[in-house]
Formats: C-alpha cells, structure tokens, sequence
C-alpha cells in the first residue's frame, strides 16, 4: 500500500462518519471502531484511500461507520472481494472486517487462500465466539461443549483457533488483541497496516448479548497480567503484575512459564521475542499458548514476516510483458496477428 | 502422371476429421478450416471432444471430431451431415455413421480396421461397412498408418513423431481432394512449428506425402473446388468463440479506458477465456484463477467497485456458484460482466456438449426480484459484438450483464474480419466527478441518472466521494440502510426500471424472411446460423415464412411485441424445455406459440428443422402446450 | 370498587405490542396470544423484528413489535391495523401510527414519553400525537415504568428486573381491557419462569399490578369480551411456521421409518428450524450446523444417500449457494426437501421482512433443465402439513422438494390442533429389496417405478445392490455415464416427467367462493389468510367472486386449467412482481390474467386487497401487463 | 467405522467392478486404484459397507470403477456429502478420492471443517499439483513460478503444502505417499482406514499428460532412496541407499540430516518417528522436509492421534438424551407437552 501524497495531519474524527452507530450498548466492536479509528489517524491514511469491505455479521457492520470507502458484501466473501479490490488498485489500504463465523465458517476457504497468496490486505477478525447478527448459534471458535441455540446439548466438534489455520496457510502476519485494551489493539492495527501481505489481527471480542464474559477470564482487569503476555518484537518474553514471569522454553521446545529468581530461573532464561522469522514453529507455539494449556494466551504482533506480495508480484510481471511486448492498440494487437490473412 | 480427375465445383461441403483423441483431429481440422478462409471461403467449425481426457484407445468414448463446414457463402453453422469423413479408426467410423449423407466419401485408414481394432469399437463382423448399413457411401481405404511411417522413414525420427504425424497425411489427402494449395498449409504449419524443426519437417513431410499419395493414386475419380465468391475486402483471422469474446472484453476496456480484470476458476467450456486473458497481460489485463467461482465473481466485484471493466467467466455450475453474489452486484449496481458458456445440464451434465438450458437461471436464478439484463451471442465471431455490448451495458447503465454462450459457439470458429474499431460506439462510464458540478455535498451514492436510472460511479480513491454500499436494502434518496416498506417497492421497481431502461439504447429487433408470412420463426443467441439456413431452405421449398433471432433477451428490444403480434403463428426454436417461448407467453400472454425444442447436447439438425417447420406451418392449429421434448426414438 | 365498566362483545380484534427490542414486546405478545387461544379464540400473530439486534434505545430502528390477532373465528391471518396499540415509547408510537385504525386505543408508557424520549424518535413538538395527526384514537397515558417500580418496591429486585418487568404490567392491563382471566396467565408464566422464583415472582407481581391498575382506575370505559363459538375438541398447542415444518419433518420421518437428518446453516428466517430439530435428539434427529449453505445440502445428500430422510433449511441467499448441489440432487435422483424461508431480497435485502419473491428461483434457478416439485405452505400451522406433503412426495417419488414458506408465517403463530397421525397418509419408501424378487442381478440403478417413474432406492450397506451415482448425465437403461444425444434427449424428458407425474398422487385444487362469479382470484403459499379473508370481504360487499390458493406449485394440481379457463378474469396476487403469473401464462397461454404485486417486506394489507380487486372486478378490460408493481406513493 | 461380520477373506477382485478404467494410460490414478482394491482386500470390508465419495476431477472418477458404493458429486463438495453419509451410518467404511484442485481449490472450506469435526472418513487427495481434467491449469499446490494454461507467465502465488494446512485444521491423521511405490501406498492407505477421525493420504500422482514429471526428482527409482524417507512408528528415521543417513534435530529445534558415523553422529542421533505425539510441532516439520529446504520428503504415516470423532459424540449425545428422554411416538411428545390446552 503506498500512501498518497497527505495534505495534513488526520485525527481520528476525519474517519468517523455521521451515522448512528448500532452495535448493542457494551459490545466489544464499539472498542475496535475507535481502535481503527485512532490507528487510521495515526497512519495517516487519506480517508478516500481507505476501502474498508466487510461480509455479514454485527462485525461486517463497521464499514458504515467509517468515512471511508465502503462495502458490505454477502456472508463470507470479504476477503475475497478485497482481493478484487486490491490487485484492481493496490494505492488503496484495504481492510476486512470479519467475524469468526463469516471468516471461518462461510468465508473459511477465502481466507486460507487470500492469506496464501499473501494479498496486502488487513484482516480484522471480531472472535466473539458466537454468530452475533443471527442471534446466539455456535462458531467455528466456540470451544467444545458449548451450549447455545444450534448446540443445546453442547457442540461435540473441536474449534479452530484462527492462528493454526492462519499459520497452516502459510500466513505473514498474524496479531492478537483484546477489546478492552485499547492501547495495544490501536497498536496492533497499526502493525498490521505496516506489513505487506495478508496480516490477521484476532480481537478476542465480548458478545454482551449472546456471549457475555466468554473472553473475561483473560480479560478481566484482574486476571489479565497472569493470564495474557504481550509480545514485542525484539523483547523478552514477560508478564505478571511486575513482569515476574517470563516464557521460557525446555529441551523438548516445549515453552513453559517461569518466575524469575525460582526454581534457578534468571532473566536469561526468558526468550526475546522474534517476529520475523520465516520459521513458523515457534510463533505457532506462542500462538497455542493458553489454549491446550495453561500458559498467559499471546497478545501483540506474533508473526510479522516479510514476502512478496500477490498485488506487487502481479504488477510486476505485467510490467515485464509489456517490456517485452509493448502496449498497442487493440487493432493494431489484431493486425499483427501471425494468424491474419488478407482478403482482396 | 498427368492430372486427369475430374474437378466438381462446389457451393458447400462439410468435412469430418475423426479418430482417437490422440490421433490430432482437432489440428487437422483447424488447419484445413484456416487455409479454405485464407483462400476466400466461408467456414465454420465444431469440435465435437470426448469427455475424457484420454479414454482407452479405438474405444467409442475416445472419439474426437472436428467438423469444418467450407463453402462459397452463406455458411451460419457447421452443417448437419458430411459430404467427407476421415475415420482414422472403426470407432470413429461407427459413431459419425448416423451423420453421413448417403453418398459420402469415407476415407479411413486401412491399417487401423483390423480385427482386434473392429472389436474394440464393438464390430461383430469384419465388414464395419455392411454392419452400418452404409452401402451407398463411397469407402476409400488408405493405409495411412504404414504411408506415412514410409514416408518418415529417411528421416531418422522415433516412433511416436511418425505416428502422430498420420493427421497430416490424412490432411494432405483432404487438401488434394479438394484442390487446397499445398504451399497454404506449408505455410501454417511453419507458423505452428516453426521453433521444433524436427516435428515441422516430419509434418511437412506427411503432409505432402498425403497430397501426393492423392493426386499420384487417383484415390478419388474426381475432385472438388469450392467456389470462391467474392468477399469484403479486409484482414481476416480465424477466432473461436471463447477467443472473440475475450477480444470483445478487452476491446470494451480500451473504448471506456478502463483496465480489465476477470475473475474466474477453470470450466468447460468456458477455460479458454480465462486462458487468453491471462496472455493478454500485454494490455495490463488482470485475469485472475481464483479458488472457486464464487470467489471469482466476488473479486470481480471488488474490481468493479475500485473501477476496472469486471468481469467472470464460467459454464452453468459455475453460475449456479455464482447467483447469491451476482445477486449482490445488482443491489450494489456495479457494472459487471458474467459469461456463461452453456453446455449441456442439469448438474455435471455432458459438460462437452452444448445447450441453451441456462436462460431460465440468468434470467431468474437468484433470491428477491433481482433483474439485470441477459445478452445471448449468435455465433463464433459475433461473440466479439455480444461481449462488447454487455461491457457497454454494463458499464453505461451500472448492471451486471449475463452474456449468454454455449459450448458449440465457443469452440467453433470462423473467420473474422479485423474491425474497424471506429464503427463501435463510445462507452462512458457515469462518472460521479463529472455530475454535480463536481461538488459531493449534494450528492448521495444512489442518486440516478435520469435517462438511464443508472447511479453515479464513484471510485475509491477519488478525494470527496466517500461513500458505503452493500447488499440490505437502501433508502431511494440517501442510500442508507432501509427497511422502510414503501421505500422498498420503490427500490424495487427502480431496479427493474434501471434494466426495462437499457430498452432505449439497443438496436430494434430485425425479422428476415417473408414480409406477408404467417410464420414468424424465433429462436435466441447461438442457435442463429441453424436457424437462419432452415428458413432459408423453407423459403426455396417454397413457402413463406419470417425469421427472427433475439440476441437482447432482458430487456428485450421495444418492438418486440409488435413483432410478435404481427403473425399467425410462432415457432419458438430452442435446444431447452422452452424457456425462452414461456418467457415470451409469460411477459405478452396470448401469442400463438408453437414450442419446438431439442435437448441432446448437439446443435440442431438443418434437415430435422426444416421438415418439423414446415409441418407446423402447414398444420392448421394452434398448441402453446410444451409436448414436443418427447422423444421420437424412445418415446 | 365494584366493576361498573361496560363489556362489548366482539368477533375479531388486532392488538400490537410495541416498544424497543430490549422491552420484552415479544414475550408479551406470545403470552398474550397462547391464552387467548387456551379460552378458545381462533389466534394468529406476526413479529415484526427489528434488523439489528439492539438498536439504539428509543430509536426507531429499535422498534420491534407483536402483533395479535383473536378472534370467535376465521382468523386466517394477524390483521392489517391495530385496535389496540401499547407503545413503550414514542418510538414506538410513531413505527405503528399508519397502521392504526381510526378509533383506535393506544395505551403509552408516559413515563418514557419525556421530552428526550420524543426527540429520539425525532418528534419535534410535546405532543407527539397531535404531530402524527392522530386526532381520534383514544390515548391512555399509563405510567407504566414506575407502577411496574412501586409495585415491586418490596420484593429487594433490582432496577434491571424491575424495567424488565414492565411488559407483564403492560399486559396486565390488556389482559383486563379484554376480560382474560388473571389465573391462566398465572399459570403460563409458571410454565415460563418457574425455574426462576425470583423473576416469575417479579412478573407474577407486575401482571397483577397492570391487571388491578386497569380495572381499579377505569382506564377505559369499556373493556371487551372476544366471543368463542365452538371449536374443533381437541387438545393444543401454539405453534409458529419454523416449529410447525420441523414437526413436520419428524412426523414424515417417523410415518415412513426413516431417520430424520437436517444439514443447515443459521440464516435469518430460517434458524429456529435449525435450532428445534437440534433439540430433537429425543427422536434421534441428527441436526448439523455445518460450515455453509453448501455443506449443509451436501451433508443432506450423503445422509439422504445413506438412507436417511434428509432436509435442509435455509432463506433466499442460502438457497442460492445450494442451487449447484440441489441441481446435482435432480441428477443422483435422491430425496430431499429444501426449505425455503422466504425473505426480502434482492441479496441480503431485508433480512427480516417477508416477501413471496423466490418462487423463480425454486423453479428455475439451477443449470439446464433441473425440474423438482415445489410446494408452499399456506399459513403457520400449515407449514405443519406442508413439511409432510414435501418428505412423503421426496420420499416416494425420490426427488428433492422445494418447501417454501416465508418469514410471515415461520415466525407467525397460531393455535394448532394436535393432530391425529392416523389421518395421515403412510410414507413408503421404494426400496429396491421389495422389487426385482429381491435379486439385485436384473437391477439397474436408473430403472424406474411405472408409476411415478421414482427409480429404486438401494442404500448403501445393503448387500448385493452395489451402485454408483453423480451428476454426469447417465443411461436410461444402464444408470452409466452417456453422452449419447437421443438418452440424454430421453433422461431430460424422464426427469421431467417423473415430477409431472407426481399431479396423480397430489389433491385436486378447490375453489371457494361463488360458483358463477366472473373473477378468480388466485394466490400461492404463505398469503392465504390475507386473501381469503379479502375474498370473504368482497362478497360481503356484495360481489361475486372466487378464490384459490395453491399450495402444489410443481407440478400444479391436474385440474388447474380447467379451473383457470372458467373464469373471465384472473387475478393472480403475489408479493412480487408476478412470478407466479408468468408461470401460468407461460405454461397455459391466453389466461384472462391481472397482477396484483405488492413488495413491501410486509404482509398484504387486507383494506388494500379488497379495494383493488373490486376495482378489477369492476373493470372492463384484461390487462396482462405487468405494471402493478408501480408505487402509488412515490410513483 | 465397525466391520459387519465377514463372511469369507476378500480378494482384490471383489472391489473391482467392470467398467473400461478411462484414465489415460501411464496416469498415476491407475496405480492409486489398485492399492485401493489391495488395501480393501487387506482391510477385508464387506464392498456393501464402503462408500466411496468424490467431486469433480480425474481422481474424482475413481469411485466409478469401485464395486462398493459410490457417489461421484461436484466440484469440491466431497468431505460435505461423505460427512453426511458417515454421520448417517457410523457402520460405513467412507472415503473420499479428490484433487488437489477439487479439495483445496473449490473445496478447500469443507477440507478444513471435515479434518477440524474429526468425522472419520479416509481421504485420499490425489497430488499432480495440476487441473487434468479441465486440461492443465495450475492449482494450488502447483509451485510459484509454475507455467500452465492459466498462467502463461507463471504463477506468482505460493503454494499450500497439504498436510500445513491439515495440521492447521487440527488433523489427527496425515501420510503421504508417491504413486509409483504400491507397497507403501497400500500400507498407507490401510493404516488411514484403521485411523478413526479424518485421515488425509496425500498421494504425488503424476499427470503423464499435463504435467508428466512434476514429482520425478523424488519418485525416480534412482534419486528416491537419497530424496524420500518413510516414516514408521516407532523406528529410527533412516534413509538413504544402505539407510545410511539420518534425521537429527539441533538445539534450535531445526532438522538436518545426518550421515552415521560422519561428522561424529551416530545412529543415538536419529531420531525415532512417534506419529502419536498430540503436540504436531515435529510431525509439521517432518511434512515440511524437502519443500523448503533439501531434506528428504517424508513418506508414509506422519501423524497418527487418537481423538473422539464426530459421528461416535455426535450418536453418543442422542444416547444421552434418548435416556433422559426417552423415545415416544411423534403424538405422544406432543401430547406431553407443557404448553398444551384442551378445548371441550
Ligand atoms: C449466505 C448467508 N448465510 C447465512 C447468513 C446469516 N448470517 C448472517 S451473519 C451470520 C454469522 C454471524 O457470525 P459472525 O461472523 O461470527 O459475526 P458476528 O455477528 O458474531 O460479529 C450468519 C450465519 C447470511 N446473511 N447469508
Ligand atoms: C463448479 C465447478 N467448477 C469447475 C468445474 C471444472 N473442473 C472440473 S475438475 C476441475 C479441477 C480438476 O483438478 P483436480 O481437482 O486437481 O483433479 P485432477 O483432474 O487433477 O485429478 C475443475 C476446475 C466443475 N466441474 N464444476
Ligand atoms: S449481538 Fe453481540 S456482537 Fe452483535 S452487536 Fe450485540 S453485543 Fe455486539
Ligand atoms: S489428464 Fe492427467 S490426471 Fe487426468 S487421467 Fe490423464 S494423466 Fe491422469
Ligand atoms: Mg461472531
Ligand atoms: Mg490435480
């Protein structure tokens, strides 16, 4: 994404618009508008630069509350439009956004394949766990045994977890954020802005209707330094209330959480975080932490590696056909035709 | 020896170049049809392809045909029945025995009508001939096989080069017997294999080892020339249908300077669009191979809706795929262009056969009154005019366009004279910049034009005109979000007026024929040259008759019903149930309609038309009622 | 105080709940309605949701209502305009001001009728009905927030329970206005919150509070008593269109000893469907939630395969994904049923609004000629019936059925007699070990029931009947792939008449209303109630008229034209632009026919219909055109 | 999937039937088809409890040629219908035979919803990294770079690597196998049967017409003992002509392969395969040898988890609630109901 020329410095109000927003009052997406808010501002985007292309969902509602370009497609086929979108012009600053069901469930093949194309568009995946907008059945991230309208017994199907699939694709960037941190969330999109390719960015969003509190054991304020860790490239791995705790990982590459100054453990036995590198294996490990086990769940840019992206490559080799066969007419294409005969 | 054979003049022939899949009929074919346009013929094509890739060899499934109709004028269709058959083997002979005319020339190749062979396509006895009841045509058994093996034998290639070069001999034999210049095809094959020198040679070589075996042998008592008349001047190639249309998106884009993108995933027989566009980077096009189909129309809206000519490409699961998002592009009223090559359903179907079953499911096939408007082509080349049209509609009135095809234009061919693009009209995209004195605040994203109620185009990137769109329903003046039930009917009935609209800026449909006749014949897109050759055959029988073909379908052109009440009696020619006939009944109630449709995944059958009109029009009543898909063999 | 109010009898009365989605109108309503019909009224109701799920408060996309129709009989639908309106709020008020009949009551919430109350609504002066010109109805102010308050004061609840409490007082109220007995709403709420002491109680107390408010203030000078007239004995029970279809499908399952399995996707209409037979694991229904629309029919198709009685459900969007594999459950020949819900489209459209606009989509919406049977349910408690017609016809005749309903009568409820299962026809499945003396060697897997022209159904782990099917077109004789032109020409024509022969097994159509009258008034599915009651309000006017509504759509009943050619004139009234009335032009030709097409997303206004079809009536000439669609209020 | 009682051992022959195989000669699908009738033999599944489910493609046809039952849907949709037909009958032995287009182009979603449920069907996914039926377009497995009809130029998309994006879908079986060595193709595909959940059988075929050789580097008699290793449980990961090398793993976790008694590794250096391990960090990184880099390309079964399936919860919970609630007829459920009434 190149970013035009800009004229000033943009507020975060340059990227609202009038509309009433209709999310229900303490729903979570509230939080992640004003995130894109504040991080468009901060990135400086030109409002008419922004397309911003959703599927179906209370989360695919967000586009009308931007003061951008937007389009509110059919269930699922978000990325896949956005894709259009972005090899059409790839000046734009394309985003998604997505829930858990409209991306994984309906839209599930068009994110692996957006993804493995690495197409440069930002993804912002609304994890709420449920189908908001249709009122309340389980998704594809709803764990085991979760009852709800589709499930009243309790679902028997493992779920996914959005960084596995991602990762299994082959993805370049993937982040994760919770609603109620605005900081690093605003932060976050903002990372994912920056990367060329398909970055995915999973909000661990609250349903208050349908969902409430599914995330609230790692989000709640008093919970969240033990149960989450925000990972920064560059950095050691810690977290705790005073950062006491660190990830470490033992013989068999397998991260455990360690207390610095027990159990012999010192700083040095912390790792620093790296998000760049090709090599998935350990971002995977980072990503499944808290979820099969009970380590703090990994916030903040988890992968965030450089490759080629679909658009540019595409470009790029458009440019070389017409080095070597020159743009012409579409007649004068015709009249050179090796095919052609004349007729007197 | 001197050439003492006698040479026929003739208007008309058609030739069929048949054997396994991998006896190279299809080249064949392709460079005998080439060179007779190069000479100054009209010429038409049909590709009759196994659905297997390669079934078992001398089997009746892995028989591949290419049909090439030639003639002095007037040829619309690749004719029924052939005047000359090349059966490379039994089961080529077996399979097109039905189509030959009673006199024909068979030539077949001798080595390959052994035993073992004969058993294979199913033969009971050894005379495959007698077994067929073809006892008026005329059998020349060639030993194509060893001839041309002989005649590679000097030159030191392998096995497999002598034997696919057996097409060639069998081409120079047709040429020979149809007094094509040899060095015409020399020519050809040096532009096809100009870069293997190896395999052009060994070519070259059986090619004229063919002709002369012809002329040396007097293999036939006499030959054939077809007349040459003459012809608009001009630069002439030879274009299939999938390949005009590609060229008619490509050149749509140029005239409304607009980038093309195509969105599409592999199909037969519609694969061959996307291949040429995926070539014609050459002019910056995007041609995308998406995942699925829906993903290929969807990023052909996204294209859309950042400003490029969009367009899919597919065949009728394809567009099945399609409709809950081509549904979606007629709530956004974004211009976009759907092709559907048609072949042969339901489901799977035969997908290398053709039909015109899909109209009723581009008409009709999606949820809520979703109207757009439907184009049908009338043959190979006019693909080019049908593809540059629903760009144009596209684009002018902010719709999406089904371009209906079907897989016996698309892969059929006929030479095309390079237009002038000067005699196409100008497309102009409703750019929102140049209305509203260029000023957004008066402007909403669902204000019309007034002509053609199409919606400004406002493209992303353009400084002002932000704006947010979508599939729910939309207030008429603001383009909000709506469920406010009179704006709805009034939504809805914009909608379907944007589309009754594109009315006023198509041609008027044209009737050829009888002035006075009481039998107006209609048929719709590629069925035209079958239809157009029956009428004229019933005009020299002597009867009088009118005959129209639809390529605008949705709308339908204004002086349609005019048309349609001026006569007597009606006869609704399709190769579907009668869609097309109960989409007429159903709009105009009350028209004397007589439904004649033919559902077996070929092209209609001249002779067949021909004999069933005329009883309809010497018939004294009247029978709307849609019985005649019965079945004359098994019914 | 002694109750001197007056009480009036009456026949038939509409009342609407109305108030933000968070007002807890809908629950108000059910209760409402189920004791209506526990004292013997005829019932009918119609939600009337908002698109989102929690508007703002006080806004007007807010406004979800609950409208209640009761009566002593010929309750066919939930009625055009309310008698009776209770508006939580101003918003409310406003939403529901055109439809409410000129005298009308409206009891208000005036605590939540403050001055930033009416803003929010966008009211600009204090008197918000005198600014909706609502001059004559006799408005009640109630301050129903802080009655609800002070009556549970006592209790220790909280200020949540408290608010949420003010729809019992509310219907308290109603309750007394019309002489319902306080004890059976005692009872149903029991039934509701009985796990839940502290709420029932809660509730219990609010609805007494409204209840003893309303007759110790006098509220209205006269309350109304509804009149029962005898009734069908039996036992019931309240059911809405979704419940009513899922029962259906499990009674079908259990008649033809099948299991029953559902393979969906959560769609607005459609869920609740979903969501009950995923309860019904009692029955060992297997209900899946799969990935999408397109998994959903697949996993039906394999589970019909394996010999299950498989459906799926969905709405306009979804059954555009499943077109491709619905067209390739045509081709395998397998039973399914296909549930449409019918919202408003085009697209994403009006997710939860009501229209009758894809019934072209169920017919044609597939590629190549796809015929299946297509049935639509007339009213809530039909649906019922209607599941079990399209299980026993897809069972039998083993082909997938379309099953149309739409979002007004799935989500619309009225009392529905338990049925008696003996009144019921069996379901037989034709498996193939019943034919063929149990000998799989002279089996083919396409040969077929004289009959119905069903072919046999051969379930996978049975031994002996080994098979292979798909979407490729097959043999007539052998069931193996074809591509012979004459089989396929003959495997079209099969297909087709396999769904026309399924008129022999269906009832005939009947026609109400006056044998001699000139006009017809002719409907389809879910507008049954609306029609029929407009038919009945026209011959009371003194006009003769008659009525049909059809319920079989494909095939038609066998005697629907000689029904059709009885009449002068035809109306076809639809809630589109006149699918229906193409389909019948278009198959039968010359039909006297008029088209009355109103597309609001709302049920048809009755005062509408019998106004327009009079004016028909009235009229001189025929018009077939289609211009009705035309909106009188912008137009 | 239970096996009815067997009434006599089965032969090969019992799963063929007599249709005129239509492959083109010299087709790996050949090949695939005969291990299928061996593996079946071996397995000794009665032919009227197999179902053999596919889409669209070459692969696709397969199920014509089975004398089982068989269902030869659309494009991509096959993991859908035989989810369907297993879920129905628990009793069936279900496969699905698909293309790389067919199951991870068009049919991608249904791919990762069937591995993600765990219903236990047997896929086998025929790998010729090209479109044969539709006559030569690239796929998603085809390589970046990869010329064809539909990408003249070549492609400038990055692959999928099959068992990546099985993992990333939570699968609990995944082997691989070449066409052209039937003895461990037929093992294979007989320890995917015994597998009960999703079992994906990546099969390299070679397409002699569109894209002959595609896989010859590693299936050639000559390179293969030095560019494959096949994984067996439990033994030591040996390769090589005379197994003389091995796999080993350095302490940053990265595999290398290793020549005993070289360089001072011995044979306590290689590593022993556990397909067994829930943690699919090493199973991912042994599917991933020789695309990114020049290890061998691991053969044979790579994972192999026990997990609950779909179909065995999915019957159990009706068991549950059959016995709290239990079966009545259709009118006696709805004469029990509590909201009924009684009009007299
Ligand atoms: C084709 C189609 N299928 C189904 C639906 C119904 N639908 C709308 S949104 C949705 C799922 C919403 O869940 P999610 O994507 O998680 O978004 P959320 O509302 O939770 O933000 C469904 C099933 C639809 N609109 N279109
Ligand atoms: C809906 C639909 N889209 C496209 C096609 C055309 N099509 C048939 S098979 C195929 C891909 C075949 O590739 P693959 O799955 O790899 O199988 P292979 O032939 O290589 O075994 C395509 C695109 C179709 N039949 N149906
Ligand atoms: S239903 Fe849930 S996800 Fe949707 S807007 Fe309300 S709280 Fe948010
Ligand atoms: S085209 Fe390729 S994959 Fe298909 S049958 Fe032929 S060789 Fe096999
Ligand atoms: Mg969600
Ligand atoms: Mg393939």
């Amino acid at each position: 994404m190149k970013t035009n020329l800009t004229y000033r410095k943009h507020t975060p109000k340059d990227y609202k618009n009038g509309s009433a927003v209709r999310w229900c009052p303490g729903c979570g997406d509230h939080a992640i508008l004003n995130c894109l808010h504040k991080a468009l501002a901060e990135l400086n985007i030109e409002p008419h630069d922004i397309a911003v292309i959703s599927g179906i969902g209370c989360s695919s509602r967000l586009p009308y509350y931007m003061n951008t370009y937007g389009l509110h497609g059919v269930h699922g086929r978000a990325a896949a439009i956005a894709t259009g979108t972005k090899v059409a012009n790839p000046n734009l600053s394309v985003w998604v956004t997505t829930g858990d069901g409209d991306s994984l469930a309906i839209g599930g093949n068009h994110f692996i394949h957006a993804i493995r194309r690495n197409v440069d568009i930002n993804i912002i995946l609304f994890n709420n766990k449920i189908y908001g907008l249709t009122k309340g059945q389980y998704s594809p991230t709803s764990e085991k045994g979760f009852i709800s309208k589709s499930s009243p017994y309790g679902t028997v199907e493992e779920p996914f977890n959005p960084a596995e699939l991602c990762f299994g694709a082959r993805g370049t960037f993937f982040g994760r954020a919770i609603d109620v941190d605005l900081n690093n969330l605003t932060d976050l999109l903002v990372a994912s802005a920056k990367h060329k390719g398909t970055s995915v960015v999973e909000v661990l969003q609250n349903c208050v209707i349908f969902n409430n509190g599914i995330h609230a054991k790692i989000t709640d304020k008093a919970s969240r330094p033990e149960k989450t860790i925000l990972l920064q490239h560059g950095k050691k791995m810690l977290f705790g209330v005073n950062n006491e705790k660190g990830i470490a990982i033992d013989a068999n590459f397998q991260l455990k959480a360690v207390t610095i100054g027990q159990d012999g453990y010192t700083l040095d036995d912390v790792l620093v975080h790296d998000a760049t590198t090709k090599d998935s294996t350990l971002h995977l490990k980072l990503a499944q932490m808290g979820y099969e086990n009970d380590l703090p769940v990994a916030l903040g840019v988890i992968r965030d590696v450089e490759a080629p992206t679909f658009e540019n490559e595409y470009e790029k080799q458009i440019e070389e056909v017409q080095k070597k066969m020159p743009v012409k007419s579409f007649t004068d294409f015709l009249m050179s035709s090796k095919n052609m005969w004349e007729l007197k | 020896m001197t050439d003492n054979t006698i040479v026929n003049e003739l208007k008309d022939v058609t030739i069929r170049f048949s054997g396994d899949s991998g006896d190279g009929m299809q080249l064949s074919g392709t460079l005998f049809s080439t060179l007779s346009a190069i000479l100054g013929n009209e010429i038409a094509t049909f590709p009759d392809y196994p659905a297997e890739i390669r079934a078992p060899k001398g089997t009746l499934q892995g028989v591949s045909g290419f049909q090439v109709r030639i003639g002095s004028h007037d040829v619309y269709n690749a004719g029924d029945k052939t005047d000359v058959l090349v059966a490379m083997n039994p089961a080529a002979l077996k399979v097109n025995a039905e189509n030959l005319k009673k006199h024909s020339i068979v030539i077949y190749d001798s080595d390959s009508f052994q035993k073992k062979d004969l058993e294979k396509a199913g033969f009971k006895t050894d005379n495959p001939f007698q077994e067929l009841n073809l006892n008026s045509v005329q059998a020349i058994p060639v030993a194509i096989t060893s001839l041309t093996k002989s005649a590679l034998e000097d030159m030191g290639v392998d096995n497999k080069i002598m034997l696919r070069s057996k097409n060639m001999f069998a081409l120079g034999i047709v040429c020979w017997l149809f007094n094509r210049p040899a060095d015409i095809a020399e020519r050809l094959l040096k532009e096809k294999f100009g870069k293997k020198p190896l395999i052009f040679q060994a070519n070259i070589k059986a090619f004229l080892a063919g002709y002369d075996y012809g002329n040396n042998t007097h293999l036939t008592a006499s030959t054939y020339r077809i007349e040459t008349v003459k012809h608009e001047k001009g630069f002439y190639i030879d274009v299939n249908g999938n390949l005009a249309t590609a060229y008619g998106l490509i050149a749509a884009a140029e005239k409304a300077g607009l980038r093309l993108f195509l969105g599409s995933y592999p199909i037969t027989p519609a694969s061959d669009i996307l291949h040429e566009l995926a070539k014609r980077k050459d002019f910056g096009v995007k041609a995308l191979q998406m995942e699925d189909e829906i993903a290929g129309i969807c990023t052909a809206i996204g294209a859309s809706f950042a400003g490029h000519l969009a367009a899919t490409s597919t065949s009728g699961p394809g567009l099945a795929l399609k409709s809950e998002a081509l549904n979606l592009a007629v709530m956004l009223e974004l211009p976009l262009v759907v092709i559907d090559v048609q072949r042969a359903g339901p489901s799977t179907g035969m997908p290398t056969k053709s039909e015109q079953t899909d109209l009723n499911m581009a008409l009709y096939g999606r949820n809520g009154e979703s109207p757009l408007a439907v184009i049908a082509a009338f043959s190979p080349t006019d693909c080019f005019d049908a593809a540059f049209w629903a760009s144009k509609l596209a684009v002018e009135h902010m719709t999406p366009v089904a371009l209906l095809t079907n897989g016996y234009i698309a892969n059929g061919s006929s030479a095309w004279k390079i237009p002038n693009m000067d005699d196409y009209p100008t497309i102009v995209p409703p750019y929102v910049q140049k209305h509203f004195d260029g000023d957004p605040s008066t402007w909403k994203p669902y204000l019309r034009d007034e002509k053609t109620l199409a919606r400004y185009w406002a493209i992303p990137g353009t400084p002002g005109y932000m704006h947010r769109i979508g599939g729910l329903e939309k207030d008429y003046y603001t383009g909000n979000i709506s469920t406010d039930p009179d704006n709805h009917r009034l939504m809805v009935k914009t909608r379907q007026e944007k589309i009754d609209k594109i009315a006023d800026f198509i041609p008027k449909q044209e009737v050829w024929g009888d002035k006075n006749a009481d039998t107006l014949i209609v048929g719709w897109g590629g069925s035209y040259g079958h239809l157009l050759e029956a009428a004229k055959k019933i005009r020299k029988a002597g009867k009088k008759v009118a005959f129209t073909q639809f390529k605008f379908i949705a709308p339908l052109p204004k002086n349609t019903e005019e048309i349609l009440r001026t006569y007597k009696k009606i006869i609704v020619a399709e190769e579907n149930n009668g869609q097309f006939a109960s989409y007429l009944q159903g709009k105009f109630g009350n028209l004397p309609l007589h439904r004649f449709n033919r559902i077996t995944g070929q092209p209609f059958s001249i002779e067949e038309l021909v004999t069933e009109f005329i009883q309809i029009i010497d018939r004294k009543t009247i029978d709307n009622e849609n019985k005649s898909y019965v079945s004359k063999t098994y019914a």
